[in-house]
């Protein structure tokens, strides 16, 4: 897997590229813009191919990382594959999901001018 | 370091399209991710192909058995080279045939030359009473 | 489409858990045949990769340290339009019977044989000797 | 494999999609148009994934069914890796190739409008 990471209006943008599971899913735990508490970050799942409950797990525990865990990480564009693990899972609950990365981050920076 | 993976099937032909896609996924283990879009295709095409020439070969030349030999398919995996092998138990044969004339329009006898040419080894030996073919490449 | 019997043998690491799930994945497509292409024959291959990635990775997280390196053994077997497809490792034994994970408090394991269990027809663990066997299976 | 037939004026074009390999050449070998001596068809190769020499074999087997062997089958929209595999065994010497569907057509509707 591989992550590009650009920022809109402050908040981070991390476009993962391939298979988010148990050998990929550090690269994302590690993340700074990921560990950062005070950081809002758009997680963009457009070109994730494949996610299993290990990708789930590391997204999860990215939301932990945040001050305000259920704004902290937003998600956008989940394919099918993707969303089916979520909705399996229940994961979809804890997170705000929107369709572009647009839309995820006026919702992003809205909640965290709201909570600064 | 190297990592032993085995996959048997049955000689059945459509088992060598799933073959070649394992090793084609093998493959793409072996670059890892950073190496550009085009050499890891070109790598993971190479076994996919080679895999699925030396399968087919095997299946197509186990007419004479009545219940389907089940045939072996052996990688062994280093950080820089992935090495197959196909292991059935057909009769012995040849890997030196020359390629068939193109302008006889052939229909035949191209997998070893696909195989000799997208591959950086290729070796055939008798174990017994069964055939062995050794494909290996490089980064 | 007569009965067949397909294994692959891996080395218990995170690397190949991929190659077990494109491996899953390709059986399931034979399995299919050429309606791969409609929802029900996509579901079914994303049924095994999910499947079969979740319980090679829950095999390699629960690998003994020992100086053989530990391996996995996979099994495929279809008849007709069902697929059974069983993961063998040496660990030590387990339950399949986990609580399924209350989301409200951010879980970040567990979830694993949840997806087995929603993906799957059947699933069935049993103990051979000293190896673990879970099976799966789903009809089309 | 899929096979999706259409046809302009007297070439049918013939759109293959999937992997061409000993598992389904059967298939192309037994289309109807295919089969047909004085049917010139193009074969448009754009969504084959993948091929080997047992489904090269059947492209060879298709033109030496034809009354005009030069241009009985004509190809178009190879990528790479199909390209390959009729590169290393010089078999692209036996077809004439396009880069895209309409040249085909038209080079075979001029061919085939010479000979009738």
């Amino acid at each position: 897997m591989t992550i590009t990471e650009t920022s809109k209006i402050g908040i981070a943008i991390l476009s993962l590229y391939g298979t988010l599971d148990a050998l990929s899913a550090p690269e994302l735990r590690n993340n700074r813009s990921i560990i950062d508490p005070e950081k809002t970050v758009v997680i963009d799942l457009q070109q994730v191919d494949f996610i299993d409950s290990s990708g789930i797990g590391a997204i999860v525990s990215a939301s932990r990382q945040k001050r305000q865990p259920s704004g902290g990480i937003v998600l956008a564009c989940m394919n099918d594959r993707v969303r089916k693990v979520f909705e399996i899972t229940n994961a979809q609950k804890l997170f705000h999901i929107f369709d572009d990365t647009t839309a995820a981050v006026d919702f992003a920076s809205s909640r965290q001018s709201a909570s600064a | 370091m190297s990592s032993i993976i085995t996959l048997t099937l049955p000689g059945e032909i459509m088992f060598a399209r799933l073959a070649s896609q394992t090793a084609s996924s093998l493959a793409d283990l072996v670059i890892g991710e950073n190496r550009e879009e085009s050499a890891k295709r070109k790598f993971c095409h190479a076994f996919e192909l080679a895999v699925s020439e030396a399968v087919t070969n095997s299946v197509t030349h186990a007419e004479e058995f009545d219940a389907p030999q089940m045939l072996t398919v052996t990688f062994e995996f280093e950080p820089r080279q992935l090495t197959v092998s196909v292991r059935d138990a057909n009769p012995p044969f040849s890997i030196d045939k020359s390629a068939p004339d193109i302008e006889s329009y052939p229909v035949h006898g191209f997998g070893l030359k696909i195989i000799r040419e997208i591959m950086d080894q290729f070796t055939y030996r008798r174990d017994g009473d069964a055939n062995i073919i050794t494909m290996s490449k490089s980064l | 489409m007569n009965n067949s019997n397909i294994t692959l043998t891996l080395p218990a690491e995170r690397l190949f858990a991929r190659v077990a799930r494109q491996t899953a994945s390709s059986v399931a497509d034979l399995v299919i045949g050429d309606d791969r292409h409609e929802p029900a024959g996509r579901d079914f291959s994303h049924a095994f990769e999910l499947a079969v990635s979740e319980a090679f990775t829950n095999s390699v997280t629960h690998a003994r340290e020992s100086a053989t390196p530990q391996v996995v053994k996979l099994t495929f077997f279809f008849e007709q339009r069902q697929l059974v497809v069983s993961v063998h490792d040496a660990n030590d034994p387990f339950t399949i019977e986990t609580p399924v994970p209350d989301i409200e408090s951010y879980p970040e394991n567990g979830f694993g044989l949840l997806i087995i269990r929603k993906v799957m027809d059947h699933v069935t663990y049993r103990r051979e000797g000293n190896y673990n066997i879970i099976s799966m299976s789903k009809t089309l | 494999m899929n096979i999706t037939e259409t046809s302009n004026g007297a070439i049918a074009i013939v759109a293959i999609e999937g992997r061409l390999d000993a598992l389904s050449a059967p298939e192309l070998r037994n289309n109807r148009s295919v089969i047909d001596p004085e049917k010139t068809v193009v074969l448009n190769l754009e969504k084959l994934d993948f091929m080997n020499s047992t489904g090269l074999g059947a492209i060879v087997g298709a033109l030496n069914q034809k009354l005009q062997p030069d241009f009985g089958i004509v190809l178009s929209c190879m990528n790479d890796d199909v390209r390959s595999v009729f590169e290393i065994t010089n078999v692209q010497k036996l077809f004439h190739i396009f880069d895209d569907t309409a040249a085909a057509v038209e080079f075979a509707t001029t061919r085939q409008g010479a000979h009738t």
